[in-house]
């Protein structure tokens, strides 16, 4: 499974998401620029936190324009695994691939904390090799993470098990019922503000991310095999 | 554009003087240097590059007692940063820098470019930072005022470093009343690089290019660096407008521009150097000096945020995010091209050129024609008179003082209750800690660590400086200064490379406050000496007054250890239930 | 040339922390009678284009970039032609 | 009742890093005839005063709190009595 990190301008995590593939899953990974159109050749596309255009406007809102981005949504379309995490979850918002948005955080401020987290669907390709219902924590660092969706879509998120991770202990942003990550209705786009390429090293203080990627590796290469 | 005065208007008017530069290094510079009257341009140049931000003409006798050299060092101070080597072809950069005036002016924007600043000093170097680290120091928390500052200074520093994508793994915070007035933001950026590609400030070899990258110029911080050399009254804090406003986002796209030169086009770079105080004059007045040239300099050809600026203010604008190169001839084009990448403006301002004059033209005009040197190096070193404080006198004939303690429990609390001892993590959680995860130890600890990638080596990394200490006993607080960063580091597993320090008083021309300096910095430099810490950059900031009210002399240390093997990092906290905890030492 | 200001807030039923928290620092000012306070933020934008072009650019630029509609909804006003 | 509208944006000379980014955007979209854009933000204030009252305290609470004088400046508008 070929797996592309897209480096946006103002990407600060593109090394953290490539790192957690290649050092520890030795996965065969590639940066992509935002300037490419194509991503042919590429199994699935990962897009990594940080500050995409400064976060200037609304977080992700400009990068959502950047050359790249109708390749990923073929990919997407496709049913093709697309990972975001933090700035790459709220860039998936603004370009329409996952519902909702994500606001400033109730506090008004930055938050860089590790927290716990419930794994409520298990049953995702990003998530077969957690419990149901187990609880993880993984850090999180960001200022706009408070997930907004109106009533209706909610209900539908959770009815068709599409909320994939909640804060489990505290709600640190104010996101509407405790959601932390969340897919499309295929269950192929995954966003979530939590960093689980943070949390893949005994040495960085958690492990509790790594299996969210070689979910992914294991459940890629059972596709790619068939 | 024409002249603001002739310079006989400016002989007789005097304007020199608001702009901390004094009659006699005016008369000097007429008489000695120059044999001429220097016209209004010059004026300016000379103001802002012989003020004490620039020159260190007060400074620089107390910092020859520094050590700066040992068998680590491959770069003292005078360059962006000091550089230290840490083996298999690696090095350590480091500097701390303050930014004390603009963040008691406009907390948010101040401790925002003071970050900006010198994450521009560490990748200068060739670079990449790895870590950031701060020292902060407020006034009482029971005025509602300072709450807000302590809130915007903090959000100022995260929001700059959390775009930046650089962790921000430790510091130090106090609250006392002489800070009141006058905050103190000083920030240190630590950087991982090659060896063999470290960059200096020069600028050489007749007909290269002087190329200008990063954001437009703007009115901002005019006088920002003479600015900083004086102190404050009530009065001109309203005065002031010319905010400097930090752009992370653009300081990202710089850093790796910057870093894709120095990295993959070595050979097309002569010499680079980030503008800081003092923008475009600086950095080029220093650059021609480091490369003993001539420079020549067309402003019409420097970007421009605002229209109509005289020449005297695109020289001494502190627009954010800017970049001087010497690039060698014929690959001008080339750089362009690099920058152009990441939407960056690289543009050719001057070349180099024969003889040491530094000259340079505006609307068609030459403004300024004058010795490199007349800038850089034949400033006036200024003696201070020095008197021993009567407080100190007095101090040292009473007996020393034994704490009565009743109840300890209460007294405990008292103590953990004061905001300089309780714990800062509603503050440092606004800090991303983590980003680019090789953070092994993050604040809430002794020191921070940083894993370097592909070996078994880290770094820990600390600030540390006690205001009331050095008042009470300016040598010994500057040794406890150094021993407390010491032994921050050692307890996190590293032995001490080297230091890096922030030296903030309030006027020298006090005899009092020189005399603090100067114990305090001989202090400090014995210190170094024992634990073989050079200091191989560092930075000044005198002035740190309000209303006539100084600060506590208050010397920051900010130092980096090296950890041979990661996988021994002892973090600070309890760790099993039933482990002894031991008191060592005297 | 024609300037164009428009306003974007959140949709009245998104919970607008920032405005909470101001009401209760003016409070704290003493000033009980406000009773209510909504943030928003504005863009002057300056169109080298008059008329209905104005209106045509104005709609895309806010449906493409300016406004979230998941959470936001905005207004604009043509201050001047010139 | 009143309700008063007050802008808060950035001094002329200030630069506005955020402005400057969104109108690359928008030119990106091909708006090319937009030529300037810069940002602000609005309080909209709802006060249980009128007449003079109501420009004091929105006076007091822009100098107090919501306008940061060294970089920004204001001017509000009052929208109606009710
Ligand atoms: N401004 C700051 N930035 C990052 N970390 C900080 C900051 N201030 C304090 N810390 C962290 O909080 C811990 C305690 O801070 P402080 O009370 O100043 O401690 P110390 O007495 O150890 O210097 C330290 O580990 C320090 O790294």
């Amino acid at each position: 499974m070929k797996i592309a990190v897209i480096v946006f301008p103002g990407s600060n995590c593109d090394i953290d998401l490539y790192e957690a593939l290649h050092a520890v899953c030795h996965a065969d990974v590639e940066y992509v620029s935002h300037r490419e159109t194509s991503l042919t050749g590429f199994d699935a596309v990962m897009l990594p936190g940080g500050f995409s255009y400064g976060d200037y406007l609304r977080a992700g809102a400009i990068a959502r324009f950047t050359n790249i981005m109708p390749a990923i949504v073929k990919m997407a379309n496709a049913g093709k695994p697309v990972f975001g995490t933090c700035n790459g979850f709220q860039i998936l918002t603004e370009a329409g691939l996952l519902p909702g948005a994500l606001k400033r955080n109730d506090n008004q401020r930055f938050i860089c904390r590790t927290i716990p987290l419930e794994v409520v669907n298990n049953q995702t390709i990003f998530t077969t090799q957690y419990c149901s219902r187990e609880r993880i924590a993984l850090p999180i660092a960001h200022a706009d993470g408070s997930y907004y969706a109106d009533e209706e879509t909610l209900d539908r998120l959770e009815a068709n098990n599409q909320v994939v991770f909640r804060y489990a202990a505290e709600n640190p942003n104010g996101s509407l019922r405790n959601i932390a990550g969340i897919t499309n209705e295929r269950g192929n786009v995954l966003g979530m503000m939590p960093h689980p390429e943070r949390a893949v090293e005994a040495i960085l203080g958690s492990v509790d991310g790594l299996r969210l990627f070689k979910s992914l590796l294991e459940n890629g290469k059972v596709r790619t095999e068939a | 554009m024409k002249q603001a005065m002739t310079p006989e208007e400016i002989k007789e008017q005097k304007p020199y003087l608001d702009w901390s530069l004094s009659e006699a290094e005016y008369d000097y510079i007429r008489t000695q240097l120059l044999g001429r009257l220097p016209n209004y341009t010059e004026t300016g140049l000379f103001a802002a590059m012989w003020s004490e931000h620039c020159s260190y003409k007060k400074s620089k006798s107390v910092l020859r007692l520094f050590p700066n050299k040992n068998e680590r060092v491959l770069q003292g101070p005078g360059e962006g940063a000091g550089v230290v080597d840490i083996d298999d072809g690696q090095a350590v950069v480091f500097k701390a820098e303050s930014h004390n005036h603009p963040t008691t002016v406009e907390p948010y924007q101040g401790a925002a470019t003071g970050i900006g600043g010198i994450l521009r000093d560490i990748f200068s170097m060739g670079a990449r930072p790895i870590a950031s680290l701060d020292s902060l120091h407020f006034g009482e928390l029971t005025d509602p005022l300072m709450r807000m500052k302590v809130e915007a200074t903090v959000r100022g520093i995260g929001d700059y470093g959390n775009c930046m994508g650089i962790p921000t793994v430790a510091g130090e915070i106090t609250f006392d009343s002489c800070y009141q007035g006058n905050l103190l933001c000083n920030a240190m950026s630590v950087g991982l690089m090659d060896q063999k590609d470290i960059q200096q400030g020069r600028a050489a070899g007749i007909g290269n290019a002087v190329m200008y990258v990063g954001a437009k110029t703007g009115r901002d911080g005019i006088h920002g660096a003479t600015f900083a050399s004086t102190d404050f009254s009530d009065e001109n804090e309203t005065q002031r407008s010319a905010v400097q406003v930090g752009d992370p986002f653009m300081e990202k796209l710089l850093l790796e521009a910057c870093l894709d030169l120095i990295t993959k086009h070595p050979a097309w770079l002569v010499g680079i150097q980030d503008m800081g105080a003092a923008g475009i004059v600086s950095s080029s007045a220093e650059m021609a000096s480091e490369g003993k040239s001539g420079m020549e300099l067309n402003l019409d050809l420097v970007p421009q945020r605002e229209p109509h600026m005289s020449a005297y203010e695109i020289m001494l604008s502190e627009s954010q995010e800017r970049m001087l190169l010497c690039v060698k001839k014929g690959n001008e084009e080339d750089v362009k091209k690099i920058f152009d990448l990441y939407g960056l403006e690289a543009v050719t301002i001057g070349r180099i050129t024969a003889g040491h004059d530094y000259v340079l033209f505006h609307d068609g005009e030459e403004v300024c024609h004058l010795p490199v040197a007349s800038l850089t190096d034949d400033v006036l070193e200024e003696e201070s008179m020095e008197r021993k404080p009567a407080r100190i006198e007095e101090a040292e004939k009473q007996s020393a003082w034994e704490p009565h303690i009743t109840n300890i429990e209460s007294t405990l609390a008292d103590l953990l209750q004061q905001p300089t001892i309780a714990d800062k993590a509603s503050l440092y959680w606004q800090y991303d800690s983590q980003v680019r995860t090789n953070t092994v130890v993050g604040p809430g600890s002794d020191a921070g660590v940083i894993r370097i990638r592909g070996t078994k080596k880290g770094l820990a990394m600390t600030t540390d400086g006690n205001g009331r200490f050095v008042y009470l006993n300016p040598e010994v607080g500057g040794q406890m200064a150094l021993v407390e960063a010491a032994a921050n580091i050692i307890a996190s597993g590293a032995q001490p490379l080297a230091i890096t320090d922030c030296l903030n008083y309030g006027d020298p021309n006090d005899p009092e406050i020189f005399w603090e300096l100067h114990q305090s910095v001989q202090g400090m430099a014995d210190a170094c000496r024992e634990f073989n810490t050079p200091v191989i950059s560092g930075n000044v900031s005198l002035y740190n007054e309000n209303n006539g009210r100084a600060i506590h002399p208050t010397p920051m240390v900010g130092m980096v250890g090296l950890i041979k093997n990661i996988d021994r990092v002892i973090p600070s906290f309890v760790q099993h239930p039933s482990d002894k905890v031991y008191l060592v030492g005297k | 040339m024609t300037n164009v200001r428009i306003f974007v807030t959140y949709k009245q039923s998104v919970f607008d922390p920032q405005g909470e928290t101001i009401k209760t620092a003016i409070h704290s000012l003493g000033h009980d009678e406000v009773t209510s306070i909504k943030v928003g933020k504005f863009f002057d934008v300056t169109l080298a284009a008059t008329g209905s072009d104005v209106v045509t650019a104005v709609k895309e630029i806010a449906d493409q970039l300016l406004v979230n509609f998941n959470m936001e909804t905005y207004t604009y006003q043509v201050m001047e032609e010139a």
